[in-house]
């Protein structure tokens, strides 16, 4: 189907997040939205889902202005959209999710998911999506929970797909299928809008980039455009893409990990006897397929997740079996995976976000009174420093935007002096300009002479960053390698290959398993030097 | 919505410039116990005499002492409070007051206050001759009471009916058991407050299914639900009987008036009344005022409907132990009797 | 948590809590009811009036059956701590079973021990329903209104308002299935309220619900005061709704009464448990109203009207719970008085959570709770040396056992208390 | 927790439990009006049910003008008296006005014992069991010790709170360690401490010499707030604004207040910045606790000076709804807790005077409190909605997001 809009305008009070913005989507055409964080994207498409009424303009479909009152009639004219988050109910199987809203029934309103089963598989086959109808949706690994998005889109016959940032929480696996499917999806005549802040995927797919700033549209390139060129049209100024790090000058080992096991309450081990250790001023990036035990390493470090055996030791003092507090007292610094539930209390000020894990210290609390104005001054300086954009330190954190959410945490956990920096996930749904910074203060925090662990599943930013990386699988640590290690090799061993099989498969098949295309990434990998063992 | 509209016309009675005041405990006026009786009384001196009234209700006990304080501003010339919880309020505003007089329901003090007349009851002498009815009455020799809350003006009730039943079984060499009530351990059965009436209906019907058939509760509204208790078992095939309390319940609960089989009074409305008239007449005394058998104070309500089934024998034999108390010879006697 | 992906390696021991309480319960029962018991035997009447044939009355010898059943539950500890060690936990129904034996030890221990040796079980079993029903309504509308995301305090002001309606409107009507309707209408009234204030001005839902019992107690009272006690005969003198008897069903010993011989509104408790059950999971119209309470955003992208499902699952809350409120004026008392309804709502509200917002487990904490309440009655009655008031507190101190020993974290809907307001 | 932590992203960080977030600020002209309009349904049903408006509306085609005078006079009569008893009348000057200070003492002392809970994310409608467990212990401490003055009434004060922090402690302990609601917790304690203070009001210990009926000694002189002449107003207002203050600060300017609000917000979050969670709960429940223990104290050693089993009245209940018409706010709570006190006050004089039943107040009070909950309602009412239909939207919502 082909998708008009034309001039749409979108205010929210005063402010307008669209303005006057026509875009044009071909039948079976991938169409991609590019811009920073908070563009307007997800604003424009929730104006064409239906779920908000444009303040001025048209959409067209084939041609035909269309009114939407809601989601329902959008879906109705056969428009699917996959949410930025998720729209699952997470206690609902697979199944009770897609028949929702679209349900088959038996006399009298009794549901009848068989039909909706039957449904799923069919579907499921097609396009090769391993989904069980009957899975607890909490219980799925997000790149199927995705899947599960794009099935209720095509199970109400959805002409057009909008995709709202769906590779933001992916693994490069997870991402490469993905982008399988929507080729698929094209080649049987389905339109796609696809919003993401990956430049690579981005070019890998689309037929068309249209990129949006501050609500307006600048400019429709096409995907041959450099990284750097759309990055620059993104932000409206020069962006320079590679960190062009300085060399690791790692000193001797501070956080040693030995033999780190956890097992969660359901009896399952998570984390089987991890071995590793991080030395002054180097970063080590943990990378693996979410689910791994990446969060469980993380949160077991800090003290968050119980310890069923093994031992943390930080410049020799053992931190298992310390407190929370105690933890982050001893010197360590940690962003987690997701910032609004577990870095920021979205309630609170902007102030009182950057002193949330340092209330209670010199030079902000003493005995049990706070220190205001010292908390006040800490705002200012930090917002400065970070550049948080917003205008007053005591708005409360959810006005930020996610990209500056995301600052005010990193500058609250880098305030202080660390003695280990343990960032997850630190640039999840950032755009390219605020990537570049974060990354910044990452390198720097390494320069000072802190040992840095990043664990991300976006391989783009462990090659970026990482001195060395360990790559978990299935609990365990499988193979720790040099920063400048290929994609290749590091996607075969997080799926569990060992490094040295990985190393010999990934030249043998690397001409023709080539999962996108050639990468900026793999340039730039070349001019890194290996650090570490 | 048509009619005459009244003349203006202000009714004269006896004293018009007579300010007759209540204040409630937390119980209300509509708790079908002392207040509502206490409270009947002035409704009565109102009608009467033609005196004035105010009345307070008292929500919790955060209110007497407001309560008190409001009828001081309102002018009263005597002042009725209902229950023991009132009693320091009210010997706080009688001394505050030396000129107004007050009279307090279900209290007495230590020592006697020169504007206060108590108005107490020795309850345990009517209840001793309701258990003593009941034991004769019953047919399952099974009979049974409960309390709303475990207070004195409550269990004087149980100890009086449990007395009256065990002179029934010493006089008669009988073993009429009595479920609810253990004067000798001062525990039994209550139903917790004074409000839930399904709950004094469960209780009554688990009475019932243990054998009982005659069911006294002291309970205030919550007797209302054994009422509902009995009416059902009766519909059911079973012969359940009701005692009631304070009032006649023939005439003061007519929906269960055919299971009445008597009624232990305490005729407060009487009393207030009476002690109002007195003050209207400058004939105020503080000496406390003992509700008793003998001067009708208390007293077994007729038989009723049940007259012709109670045996001649057992009223003599009540008449008797009635005289008995009264003459001092039989004495009953309660934790919570008067002093 | 992704650990889906993950086969378990080592299994980890089940926790130690079932066991632990087990083997206390286990010790109890074996030393305290048991050896250290009455030798007196407890007797358990299954009989009541009207019943089709009689059933030989239950006896135990105190000390002697207390020793056998804490001799089983000594085993059921045991082979609950063998388990463990396998690294499997104890099947659900030999914990139930575990607690059914520890209830009729704790039975025979006290009935042996008390003043009189003989309980009817039958009259016990009946009662507990019976002051289990106002329970049961007001927690299914609390079950409905919290499914679809609303938070319901107000399930006592729904209560009463039916109560009050219901007696008001079968007293001037002489009709009491008119003032079974007016009750629901009156819930409904209630509900609207709420409804209105939480979903239409995004007001916080337990601010309303907890002002709305304050008010409905108000209003009651109020005309309680001016209008039904200036004329009782005329304005509160409900008509009662009949007991209808099946047919030699009811005639069955114990369950007979229960289940066969109830006031309408007994047998709509068992109808109205089974059909919001059903209709909650088993209909498209529950699953769009369990969305809704769960996550509203993805139910409104799918083009469901997740503040019309609101209003109206909470209004239906509302009629649920008026119905259940006129079962005080219509069927268990004969008139209406101030604050009728005695917290029962705050207790159904307790039920809600207890049963973890399922309508048969909250059919079922309702129950425990009306259990717990006849039993304590008939144990004063039989005489316990207990002081009263500690046996009042019994049925409270059994909810606090349950819900912090057996039941702990219970998780409700994700999205109840939160009003959900579209751009 | 960890089985909350669900791979699907939640949206906009939910935070079930976050009451504060949800309470909404109406300025200062709405609220006003919020008032009025409680004001003038209470007076319709004040009119409504009154003898001589019915009577008049008999002869309603007869004599029309007495029907609307006598529905004016109803309805005005009780609140001129309620007025009256509340803050000024002509005999009496001001001195309802410290009555009415009197009144509020125990609210705002209770009200701000929900609040904390509220704001740390508890939903406290235990307030009732812990000014009862409070009351005990001070009224013990009062009538069967003998101390000095000072040390005694210091003492009372400070079994009271104890008293009031255990009980609340206890839900907080039970909460934390087995993750039971708190909801059914407090509700089944507060019903253990009705019964328990029966229970202990039969016994010898508690109860007066000589007297048979449940009432306790009156507590020694030394152990009671002393009060200004001629009223009831005692030191414990004194106590109560303190105790504003210093909650005010422990929100404003305090770790422990800081730590509550985190965990009341996004007690996930709190954890991974190191705060104990657990101890937290614990914490703030025994704390709301001692604050409904001091609303117990106010009653003894204030107004009661004797301990009988209705000492709480119904104080906990409407503690809550003072908390939440404050906004759970401590500022908030102690005005609300004063428009409470003067209701209860006034409501005295209004039922003496006019013969008005007490009810009415409650009706009264809660539909302010509706209304106030309410701006854009009140607003329709007034027609100052015209246009501005999505802002008012939005101030309600994100209002309280302070
Ligand atoms: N409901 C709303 N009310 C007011 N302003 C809003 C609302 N939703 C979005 N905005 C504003 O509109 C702008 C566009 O937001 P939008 O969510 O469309 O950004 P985006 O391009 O999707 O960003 P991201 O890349 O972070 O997803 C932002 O500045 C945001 O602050
Ligand atoms: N009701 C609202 N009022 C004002 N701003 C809003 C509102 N809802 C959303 N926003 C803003 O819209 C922007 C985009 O919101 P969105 O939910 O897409 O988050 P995001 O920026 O993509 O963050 P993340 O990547 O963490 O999800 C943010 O700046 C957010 O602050
Ligand atoms: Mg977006
Ligand atoms: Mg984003």
């Amino acid at each position: 189907m082909k998708l008009e809009l034309r001039g749409i305008s979108k205010a929210f009070g005063s402010f307008y997040a669209n303005k006057n913005i026509d875009l044009m989507v071909d039948d079976a055409q991938i169409h991609c939205l590019l811009g920073e964080n908070g563009a307007g994207k997800s604003t424009l498409m929730n104006v064409l889902y239906g779920l908000y009424q444009p303040t001025e303009g048209e959409i067209l479909l084939d041609g035909n202005p269309v009114e939407f009152s809601g989601p329902g009639d959008a879906m109705a004219a056969g428009i699917g959209m996959v949410h930025q988050h998720f729209m699952l109910v997470p206690v609902f199987t697979v199944a009770e999710n897609i028949a929702l809203g679209a349900e088959t029934t038996k006399a009298g309103g009794v549901l009848d998911l068989q039909v909706t089963r039957k449904k799923i598989r069919e579907i499921s086959d097609r396009y090769g999506f391993d989904v069980d109808p009957d899975a607890v949706v909490e219980d799925l690994p997000v790149g199927v929970q995705q899947r599960v998005e794009i099935i209720k889109a095509l199970v109400r016959e959805a002409k057009i797909l909008i995709l709202d940032e769906p590779t933001a929480v992916l693994t490069p696996q997870e991402t490469d299928e993905l982008l399988e499917i929507m080729r698929q999806l094209k080649a049987n005549g389905t339109s796609i809008v696809f919003i993401s802040h990956k430049l690579r995927e981005v070019r890998a797919v689309s037929d068309v980039i249209t990129v949006i700033r501050r609500g307006e549209v600048i400019d429709s390139v096409s995907p041959e455009s450099s990284t750097t060129e759309l990055a620059n049209l993104m932000v409206g100024r020069a962006v320079e893409l590679n960190l062009n790090k300085a060399p690791a000058t790692p000193g001797e080992a501070v956080l040693q990990v030995k033999d780190l096991t956890v097992v969660d309450q359901a009896g399952t081990t998570t984390l089987d006897s991890v071995n590793f250790e991080i030395h002054a001023g180097e970063i080590l990036a943990v990378a693996g397929v979410q689910g791994n035990g990446q969060t469980e390493l993380t949160e077991a470090i800090l003290g968050t997740q119980p310890v069923t055996g093994g031992s943390v030791k930080l410049a020799g003092e053992e931190l298992v079996g310390k407190s929370v507090k105690q933890v982050l007292r001893s010197g360590v610094g940690f962003v987690p995976e997701d910032r609004s539930v577990h870095g920021l209390v979205t309630e609170f000020s902007i102030e009182e976000n950057l002193v949330l894990d340092l209330y209670d210290r010199a030079p902000f609390g003493k005995g049990i009174s706070m220190n205001l104005d010292a908390i006040k001054k800490n705002a200012t300086t930090q917002i400065k420093d970070f550049d948080v954009r917003t205008d007053n330190p005591l708005n409360p954190a959810s006005s930020l935007s996610g990209g500056n959410q995301q600052k005010v945490v990193m500058a609250r956990e880098l305030s202080r002096d660390l003695k280990l920096f343990i960032a997850s996930q630190p640039t999840r749904g950032v755009d390219v300009g605020s990537i570049e910074f974060l990354h910044r203060r990452i390198v720097a925090e390494r320069d000072k002479g802190t040992p840095v662990m990043i664990v991300s599943t976006e391989l783009d930013e462990v090659m970026e960053l990482a001195d060395r990386i360990a790559v978990l699988y299935k609990g365990k640590i499988n193979g720790i390698v040099p920063g400048n290690t290929s994609r290749e090799v590091l996607g075969l061993m997080m799926a569990g290959v060992s490094a040295e099989e990985a190393a010999e498969q990934a030249e043998f098949t690397k001409s023709d398993n080539e999962p996108v295309e050639a990468t900026p990434a793999g340039e730039r990998n070349e001019h890194q030097e290996g650090e570490g063992q | 919505a048509c009619g005459a509209a009244p003349e203006e016309s202000s009714s004269a009675g006896k004293y018009p410039d007579y300010v007759g005041c209540i204040v409630s405990d937390s119980g209300g006026f509509d708790d079908q116990s002392f207040n509502e009786s206490s409270y009947r009384g002035l409704k009565n001196a109102e009608k009467d005499l033609g005196i004035t009234i105010k009345e307070a209700e008292s929500k919790s006990n955060a209110d007497f002492a407001t309560n008190l304080q409001g009828m001081m501003g309102a002018s009263c010339n005597l002042t009725v409070t209902v229950g023991f919880l009132l009693a320091d309020a009210t010997a706080d505003a009688a001394a505050k007051n030396p000129d107004s007089h007050f009279a307090i329901v279900d209290n007495q003090y230590e020592k006697n206050i020169d504007n206060v007349k108590p108005i107490i009851y020795d309850t345990a002498q009517a209840a001793f001759l309701a258990g003593y009815a009941a034991a004769a009455a019953s047919e399952t020799g099974t009979v049974a009471t409960f309390g709303g809350i475990q207070i004195p003006t409550v269990t004087i009730f149980m100890d009086g009916f449990a007395d009256g039943v065990a002179k029934f079984n010493e006089d008669k060499g009988e073993n009429v058991k009595l479920l609810g009530w253990d004067k000798k351990k001062q525990n039994g059965t209550f139903s917790g407050d004074f409000e839930k009436q399904d709950k004094g209906k469960q209780i009554t019907k688990n009475f019932i299914s243990a054998g009982a058939d005659v069911i006294m509760p002291v309970a205030g509204p919550v007797g209302k639900g054994a009422g509902a208790a009995v009416a059902e078992a009766n519909k059911g095939g079973e012969k359940a009987k009701l005692i009631w309390v304070d009032s006649d319940g023939y005439l003061t609960a007519p929906d269960y008036k055919e299971y009445m089989l008597t009624s232990v009074v305490k005729t407060m409305d009487k009393a207030v009344e009476d002690v109002i008239k007195a003050d209207a007449e400058g004939k105020f005394d503080p000496t406390p005022y003992v509700g008793t058998l003998e001067n009708e104070g208390v007293a077994l309500a007729p038989f009723h409907d049940f007259d012709s089934t109670i045996g001649e024998d057992t009223k003599k034999e009540i008449e008797a132990l009635k005289a008995q108390i009264i003459s001092g010879d039989l004495k009953v006697e309660s934790a919570a009797s008067p002093k | 948590m992704t650990s889906s992906t993950l086969q378990p390696a080592i299994s980890v021991l089940p926790s130690k809590k079932t066991s632990i309480i087990l083997s206390v319960i286990a010790v109890i029962v074996f030393l305290c009811f048991g050896l250290m018991g009455n030798s007196e035997s407890a007797h358990f009447q299954l009989n009541s009036a009207g019943d089709a044939f009689k059933l030989p009355e239950l006896v135990f010898p105190g000390k002697a059956s207390n020793i056998v059943i804490g001799l089983l539950l000594l085993g059921i500890a045991a082979y609950s701590w063998i388990q463990r060690k396998k690294g499997q936990s104890l099947a659900t129904w030999m914990i139930a079973i575990a607690a059914i034996l520890f209830v009729l030890s704790f039975l025979i221990w006290v009935v042996s021990g008390a003043d009189i040796t003989t309980i009817s079980l039958a009259s016990l079993l009946a009662g507990a329903v019976v002051l289990a029903v106002p329970l049961v309504f007001g927690s299914l509308s609390g079950v409905l209104c919290e499914r679809a995301g609303v938070v319901n305090i107000a399930i006592e002001g729904q209560l009463l308002g039916g109560a009050f309606t219901a007696a008001l409107v079968s007293s001037l009507t002489k009709n009491a299935f008119l003032g079974l309707i007016a009750a629901g209408i009156a819930g409904a009234l209630v509900s609207l309220v709420l409804a209105l204030f939480s979903i239409k001005y995004v007001v916080n839902q337990i601010i309303v619900g907890v002002v709305l019992n304050v008010l409905v107690s108000g209003i009651t009272g109020f005309l309680f005061t001016t209008v039904m006690q200036e004329d009782p005969e005329l304005f509160n003198s409900p008509v009662h709704l009949p007991v209808i008897e099946i047919p030699l069903l009811s005639a069955i010993p114990v369950l007979g009464p229960i289940l066969f011989k109830q006031s309408v509104i007994g047998y709509l408790m068992y109808l109205a448990v089974f059909i919001v059950w059903f209709g909650l999971f088993k209909t498209k119209w529950g699953l769009r109203v369990r969305a809704v309470g769960e996550h509203p955003k993805a139910a409104d992208t799918l083009g469901i009207k997740v503040n019309r499902t609101r209003f109206w699952n909470v209004t239906l809350g509302g009629i649920v719970a008026g119905i259940g409120g006129s079962f005080f004026t219509l069927v268990a008392i004969d008139s209406f008085t101030k604050e009728i309804s005695g917290g029962r709502g705050f207790i159904a509200l307790a039920a809600v959570i207890f049963g973890r917002w399922n309508p048969i487990g909250a059919f079922l904490a309702a129950l425990l709770f009306g259990f717990a309440d006849n039993l304590q009655v008939i144990l004063t009655i039989i005489g316990t040396p207990v002081p009263s008031q500690f046996m009042a507190m019994m049925p409270y101190l059994v909810t606090i056992f349950a819900v912090a020993g057996l039941v702990g974290r219970s998780r409700g809907p994700a999205a109840a208390g939160e009003p959900y307001v579209k751009e | 927790m960890s089985e909350s932590k669900t791979p699907v992203i939640p949206d906009s960080g939910k935070t079930g439990n976050d009451l504060f977030k949800q309470i909404t600020q109406g300025p200062g002209l709405v609220s006003v009006l919020g008032v009025i309009v409680a004001l003038v349904i209470g007076g319709l049903l004040i009119a409504i049910t009154d003898e001589k408006v019915a009577q008049s509306a008999g002869y309603f085609f007869a004599r029309p003008t007495d029907f609307l005078s006598e529905l004016w006079r109803a309805a005005t009569e009780s609140y001129v008296a309620l007025f009256n008893g509340a803050i000024y009348n002509s005999a009496q000057g001001f001195k309802p006005f410290l009555e009415t200070l009197t009144v509020s003492t125990p609210l705002i002392c209770a009200g701000l014992g929900v609040a904390v809970a509220f704001r740390a994310g508890l939903f406290n409608i235990g307030a009732q069991g812990q000014i009862i467990i409070g009351s005990v212990l001070a009224a013990y401490v009062g009538f069967a010790w003998h101390l000095p003055l000072g040390l005694h009434l210091l003492l009372v004060i400070v079994f009271g709170l104890i008293g009031g922090a255990i009980w609340g402690g206890l839900v907080g302990l039970l909460k934390a360690k087995t993750g039971a609601h708190e909801v059914i917790l407090t509700i089944m304690f507060n019903y253990v401490a009705v019964y328990f203070i029966d229970f202990l009001m039969n016994t010898q210990a508690f109860r007066r010499p000589g007297e048979t009926n449940p009432i306790s000694p009156i507590l020694d002189s030394t152990a009671v707030f002393p009060s200004i002449p001629g009223s009831r107003l005692h030191l414990g207002f004194v106590m109560a604004v303190l105790l504003v203050i210093l909650v005010s600060w422990m929100f404003k300017r305090s770790t422990v207040g800081f730590e509550f609000r985190a965990v009341g917000h996004n007690p996930e979050a709190a954890k991974t910045a190191g705060i104990n969670v657990a101890r937290s709960t614990i914490i703030a429940m025994a704390l709301a606790g001692a604050l409904a223990g001091a609303a117990g104290v106010a009653q003894v050693a204030g107004t009661e000076k004797v301990l009988t089993s209705g000492i709480a009245g119904s104080l906990g209940f409407d503690a809550i709804t003072v908390a939440l018409l404050g906004r759970s706010t401590p500022w908030g709570t102690f005005f609300a807790g004063l428009l409470f006190g003067a209701f209860q006050a006034g409501a005295v004089n209004m039922q003496i005077t006019t013969g008005t039943p007490i009810d009415i107040v409650s009706v009264v009070q809660s539909l302010i409190v509706l209304f106030i909950a309410a701006p854009p309602l009140v607003k329709a009412i007034f027609g100052m909605n015209r246009k501005k239909k999505r802002s008012s939207k939005l101030e309600t919502t994100q209002a309280g997001a302070k």
